[in-house]
């Protein structure tokens, strides 16, 4: 059993998240490191001596392109093979927000088809606004290790706060594969727990998708921002009382375990 | 010495003023006759003429916009000075003490005329150079602000104020998120009086470790001049000038206009921070209006050292750019750290990391001359203290007898339709459609945010709150207070007006307040009636902080909003900051029960200057509502303590729209409703409803508390009433005055906004 | 030295929200002969060597997602 | 019908930090052949009435910032 799960948090300039991301892994009880991407692209930092890798949210490279496009590409073009084979060995990898964009620009999410080919996109919202709100979401939890803590159809609440959040499946079969799968695992929902338009799906996602995990349950992406609630006092609506520990804080606590667990 | 006849220098030996004021024209020096001789004056004694980078260097340095020359003499006596004992340092921004270790730096600043020109750029640069003010003390930013005042009137020559006010919150969104820095807290008033002068004032607020507080002093020869973060260029060359002046039209001096870099910004305030972090920094400060000049300038004659630069060293943009143009550009995204020099390694090791250009430019040297080189020439030789010591102005100030007419509106009929109208009013409704776009959660330690209360239905919130130490219960409270509404009929009653809100929205949250950050917005200050009022709204900003003894510890002042006959009224923002010792113990205004009692602690009055009651009704004059500081203190530290022993379940100021209005927001994010009884007032009822009575708020009573909550306040409550289901009622005695549903109270906040 | 125009647009199949809210913002402002509004990103790109070739594998590897996007290289 | 494609970029003056961040990853994907990226927004505006001189009218309207940008209108 493994006591020190290393956690690498990557980033570049424009990633913004980083900060809650690294706190809420150190409160899990692992050791997270903030990797810039530089330092794996010139070899002083090796992925494979990590346990967890996340990609935190902000705006890489400023969002300019598209969202993610940057660092996706920079991750492609050289660190590609050190990606896979992360992901192949099991360990979990979770990406929130501009995370998830750069999951799906590297083609690691939804990935049902041909492998790391690019199948989905987060385009703009319908809206045509930035979105800072709080959603309703449920939890389907599948064999998705991020959600082993949830109870499965758990309503949950998180921050949400993106401009490009909307889902869109290359196609009918990609999204027919992610629902038989079970992958589509975290999906907006009204304050009742059932499907609805906007606000409550805050920018016009296909079939509500807020999250998704890829097929092996171990590579999680998610608009909303599990990190910045990881204690109770961050959620938007604890001076009403309810709540014990934040409702980001079972996906840290998922992941820790089973990186415990495995090795 | 500069050797005479050099090919940039400025023939100024034996000019007469006519000829002196045409240099100052020609260079775009908007300096005076008298400063232009004070100048010749200065290099007649050396015995020579100035270079064209000397010449532009102490117009920055003399700039109002640098100087506060109009204003430094009425600051010193009625600002500074305040609550000493609470300030742990002053610089760029000021501190005041979260806990033992930890300090709290703030700062408020305005970027009235470059959005007033160019919106997108002017607001997002506004929001990078006020970050940098606290990255420049060594602080982690947690929180910026803004506060903003549109117009509602097209002005000939003048973009539209639908066009100003998209691009100002578009250049906020956009540079604000992509920093990474939460946008928590605010404010939106729109105003005739802000056509086309729309006013952008921005905040930040930032922590830091005691020990790790950077000064921007070099009192030490040797210590070397680092550069770091985005490149020069020829932009902003000129921006202190122009902010310095009356604006002509809309599409002045193109060459200021910058849109900002939020993604060079965003790597930089790390790798600074963890140089200072690291301890590798020995003093620091931002490149802001004046650039390098005014910098380099500062830092040195702070600490009674000179120095020297070398300009080729200054990365640039573009080639090319003149040695006075690199000097003086404003170009964004830069800091000036110094290092010693065994540091200095590590220091651009940490920039390199971070993929920043840092250059080592220069180093401070004995004695009091600064002297810049450019291409082995030397191009300016100064005494530093002259060029940062301008002439301070004692303007003529005059004071317009005010008759003060109080007026008596007609006995209205419909109270719930004038309620409604309130509600949805401009300057009430709400501000999601602006404040959602701001990424509010970003670090995941916002607490209290704009908006409290059921999620899906959330109201607004007085003050955000933010936990900037995972490790630590203490929140740091942020808010804003203005009013230029009063402040238009009563520069003085408004300046304290404006600290009453600050203070009332602080203690709405559970904290105790620590200090303000004063920005001052007016007009042109060479006109005796402007500096009249702009002394008298320093009046009432010092009184009212005399008397609750907390400090302003930072601000800044704009004047020359004006253009044409069109003017702002004379006011301040106040940005406020308290300390939530125990964030368990933070508040927010929605109801969280039925059956529970309602209290007002206040008193409402016939004071309806200025009022939004009194705007609805096109009702010009009255009297101000009358803000005393004393009361404000008992009152406002008495419900404090109230708060922090768990007597109290809701809270919410008594602002705009009167108590009426406060209670109809407080029923917003909740659902619950309430029913009033005015009887004990004894006012009018529209008095009694819609007044806004300074030092109030309202106030939610957790069950079988009441004895002790008025055992606390004393005479200072009054019970009026209690929460109930469905619906908000206003009675006085057997009369109905009120009774509308929540949905309907909801829908008019909202607008149409979902 | 070679100029490219490289156009980055939503496809046809995905709505798009921006070209949407101009669409609106336009009528309100009289202009009802106004039938469609899309909106694209465009990039000026000065080569020192390549080609339209090497625009295209532009689109392939950062400007475009071929999922929602179209890529449209001019020179 | 006409179809016009209004094109909005920066000034050369103002500075095009999204052209630059482009510019830097072409740089790093080991194109050492870009030497400079300007970006921009680009609509394609079908018009059920009204002519090229409209689109200019839509620049001046709500598409560019005069201070700022520069607003090109082809058909
Ligand atoms: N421009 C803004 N930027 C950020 N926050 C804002 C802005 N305007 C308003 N807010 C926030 O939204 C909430 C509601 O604002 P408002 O209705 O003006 O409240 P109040 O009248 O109590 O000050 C407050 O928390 C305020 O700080
Ligand atoms: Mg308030």
């Amino acid at each position: 059993m493994k006591k020190d799960v290393e956690v690498a948090i990557l980033t570049m300039e424009g990633t913004n998240n980083e900060e809650e991301a690294y706190q809420s892994f150190k409160h899990s009880g692992a050791s997270p490191e903030m990797i810039h991407l530089k330092k794996l692209e010139n070899g002083t930092k090796k992925l494979s001596s990590y346990d967890i890798l996340f990609f935190p949210g902000g705006f890489s490279a400023g969002d300019y392109v598209r969202a993610g496009a940057v660092m996706a590409a920079r991750m492609r073009s050289r660190l590609m093979k050190d990606l896979e084979e992360f992901v192949e060995s099991g360990k979990p990898v979770m990406g929130s927000c501009n995370g998830f964009q750069t999951l799906v620009e590297l083609g690691l999410i939804p990935n049902v088809e041909e492998k790391y080919g690019l199948e989905a996109a987060l385009a703009p919202n319908i809206s045509n606004r930035f979105e800072a709100r709080t959603v309703y979401l449920k939890i389907s939890k599948g064999h998705c290790l991020f959600l082993s803590e949830f109870e499965d159809g758990e309503i949950i609440k998180l921050p949400i706060a993106h401009s490009e959040g909307r889902f869109v499946p290359k196609d009918k079969k990609v999204l027919e594969k992610i629902v038989k799968n079970g992958m589509n695992v975290v999906s907006y929902v009204n304050q009742l727990g059932n499907p609805a338009g906007y606000p409550w799906n805050p920018n016009g996602s296909e079939s509500n998708i807020a999250g998704v995990c890829n097929r092996e349950g171990n590579v999680l992406g998610i608009m909303p921002h599990p990190e910045r609630v990881f204690y109770k006092y961050t959620e938007s609506d604890w001076t009403r009382g309810g709540g014990k520990g934040g409702m980001g804080n079972p996906f840290f606590r998922g992941a820790l375990k089973y990186s415990i667990e495995k090795y | 010495m500069i050797e005479k006849g050099a090919l940039n220098e400025v023939p100024m030996f034996g000019k007469r003023s006519e000829e002196l004021s045409h240099i100052s024209e020609r260079m775009h020096l908007g300096l005076s006759v008298e400063e232009m001789s004070r100048m010749q004056v200065y290099f007649e004694n050396e015995g020579r003429n100035p270079s064209d980078v000397e010449v532009q260097a102490i117009a920055q340095a003399w700039s109002e916009h640098c100087s506060y020359k109009s204003s430094k003499i009425h600051l010193k006596k009625y600002i500074f000075g305040i609550g000493k004992e609470k300030v742990v340092a002053e610089g760029d921004a000021g501190l005041v003490s979260l806990d033992d270790e930890t300090a709290i730096a703030f700062k408020m600043e305005s970027h009235n005329h470059p959005s007033a020109i160019e919106p997108y750029g002017g607001a997002a640069t506004g929001v990078g150079g006020i970050l940098r003010d606290i990255v420049s003390m060594g602080a982690q930013p947690i929180a910026v602000t803004d506060v903003l005042y549109f117009g509602t009137k097209k002005i000939k020559g003048f973009p539209s104020p639908k066009f100003i006010e998209g691009g100002v919150i578009a250049g906020i969104r956009d540079y604000g998120n992509r920093v990474g820095i939460p946008t928590v807290s605010g404010g939106i008033v729109y105003s005739e009086f802000f056509s086309p002068n729309v006013l952008v004032n921005v905040g930040c607020v930032g922590v830091v470790e005691k020990k790790r507080i950077r000064s921007s002093a070099i009192s030490k020869p040797g210590i070397k001049l680092i550069i770091a973060g985005g490149k020069t260029g020829r932009d902003g060359i000129h921006g202190v000038n122009m902010a310095s002046a009356v604006m002509e039209s809309g599409e002045e001096d193109i060459s200021t206009v910058q849109l900002g870099s939020p993604i060079t910004k965003e790597p930089l305030i790390h790798a600074v921070l963890e140089a200072n972090e690291r301890g590798l920094v020995y003093a620091l400060k931002d490149l802001g209006g004046g650039g390098l000049s005014s910098v380099v300038g500062e830092m040195l004659q702070s600490g009674g050292m000179g120095g020297r630069v070398l300009l080729d060293r200054v990365p640039l943009k573009e080639s090319n750019m003149k040695p006075w143009e690199i000097w003086i550009s404003e170009s964004q995204e830069r800091m000036l750290l110094a290092v010693e020099e065994e540091k200095v390694g590590e220091v651009l090791e940490i920039m390199e990391d971070w993929d920043i250009t840092a250059e080592v430019i220069g180093e401070s040297e004995e004695g009091k001359r600064l002297r810049i080189f450019f291409a082995g020439e030397r191009v300016l030789d100064l005494d530093t203290d002259f060029m940062t010591s301008p002439v301070l102005y004692e303007r003529p100030s005059s004071i317009k007898e005010r008759r003060i007419v109080q007026v008596l509106p007609k006995n209205p009929t419909d109270f719930g339709k004038i309620l409604m109208g309130m509600i949805s009013d401009k300057n009430v409704r709400t501000r999601e459609y602006v404040v959602r776009q701001y990424d509010h959660t970003v670090r995941g330690s916002t607490v209290i945010g704009p908006f409290t209360g059921i999620v899906g239905r959330e109201g607004p919130s007085d003050a955000s709150v933010i936990r900037p130490d995972w490790n630590k219960e203490s929140g740091v409270a942020i808010t804003h207070g203005s009013n230029p509404f009063y402040s238009q009929i009563d520069p003085y009653m408004g300046g304290k007006a404006a600290v009453d809100e600050t203070v009332r929205n602080l203690i709405s949250v559970g904290a105790e307040p620590l200090g303000f950050s004063d920005c001052l917005n007016s007009g042109n200050p060479e006109k005796p009636e402007i500096m009249g009022e702009f002394i008298e709204m320093l009046k009432g900003l010092h009184e009212s902080a005399y008397d609750l003894n907390l400090p302003f510890v930072s601000g800044n002042v704009s004047f020359y909003n004006e253009a044409g006959k069109r003017r702002i009224p004379t006011f301040p923002t106040i940005l406020g900051v308290g300390k939530v010792d125990t964030i368990s113990n933070a508040i927010s205004p929605d109801f969280k029960g039925t059956d529970r009692s309602i209290y007002l602690v206040g008193i409402p009055t016939t004071d309806m200057g200025g009022s939004l009651y009194y705007r609805r009704l096109k009702i010009d004059g009255g009297r101000v509502p009358y803000s005393d500081p004393k009361t404000l203190k008992r009152r406002g530290w008495n419900l404090l303590r109230a708060i922090r022993s768990g007597k109290v379940s809701s809270v919410h100021d008594i602002s705009e729209g009167g108590i009426a209005t406060a209670i109809s927001e407080m029923t917003i994010g909740s659902g619950i409703g309430a029913l009033l009884d005015l009887s004990p007032l004894g006012l009018r009822a529209d008095f009694a409803m819609f007044s806004e009575p300074q030092s109030g708020w309202i106030v939610e009573v957790k069950k079988d508390r009441e004895r002790e909550f008025e055992e606390i306040l004393g005479e200072d409550s009054m019970y009026l009433g209690q929460t109930q289901e469905g619906s908000f009622e206003v009675v006085r005695g057997e009369e109905k005055l009120v009774s509308v549903g929540l949905d309907l109270i909801l829908r008019n906040w909202k607008r149409g906004y979902l | 030295m070679v100029d490219l125009r490289i156009t980055v647009t939503l496809k046809k199949t995905v709505e798009d929200s921006e070209g949407g809210s101009v669409l609106k913002t336009l009528k309100l402002l009289g202009y009802d002969g106004v039938k469609d509004v899309r909106t694209g990103k465009v990039y000026f790109i000065t080569l020192t060597k390549g080609t339209k070739k090497t625009g295209r594998e532009f689109c392939e590897k950062l400007l475009a997602n071929p999922v929602i996007n179209e890529c449209a290289v001019d020179d």
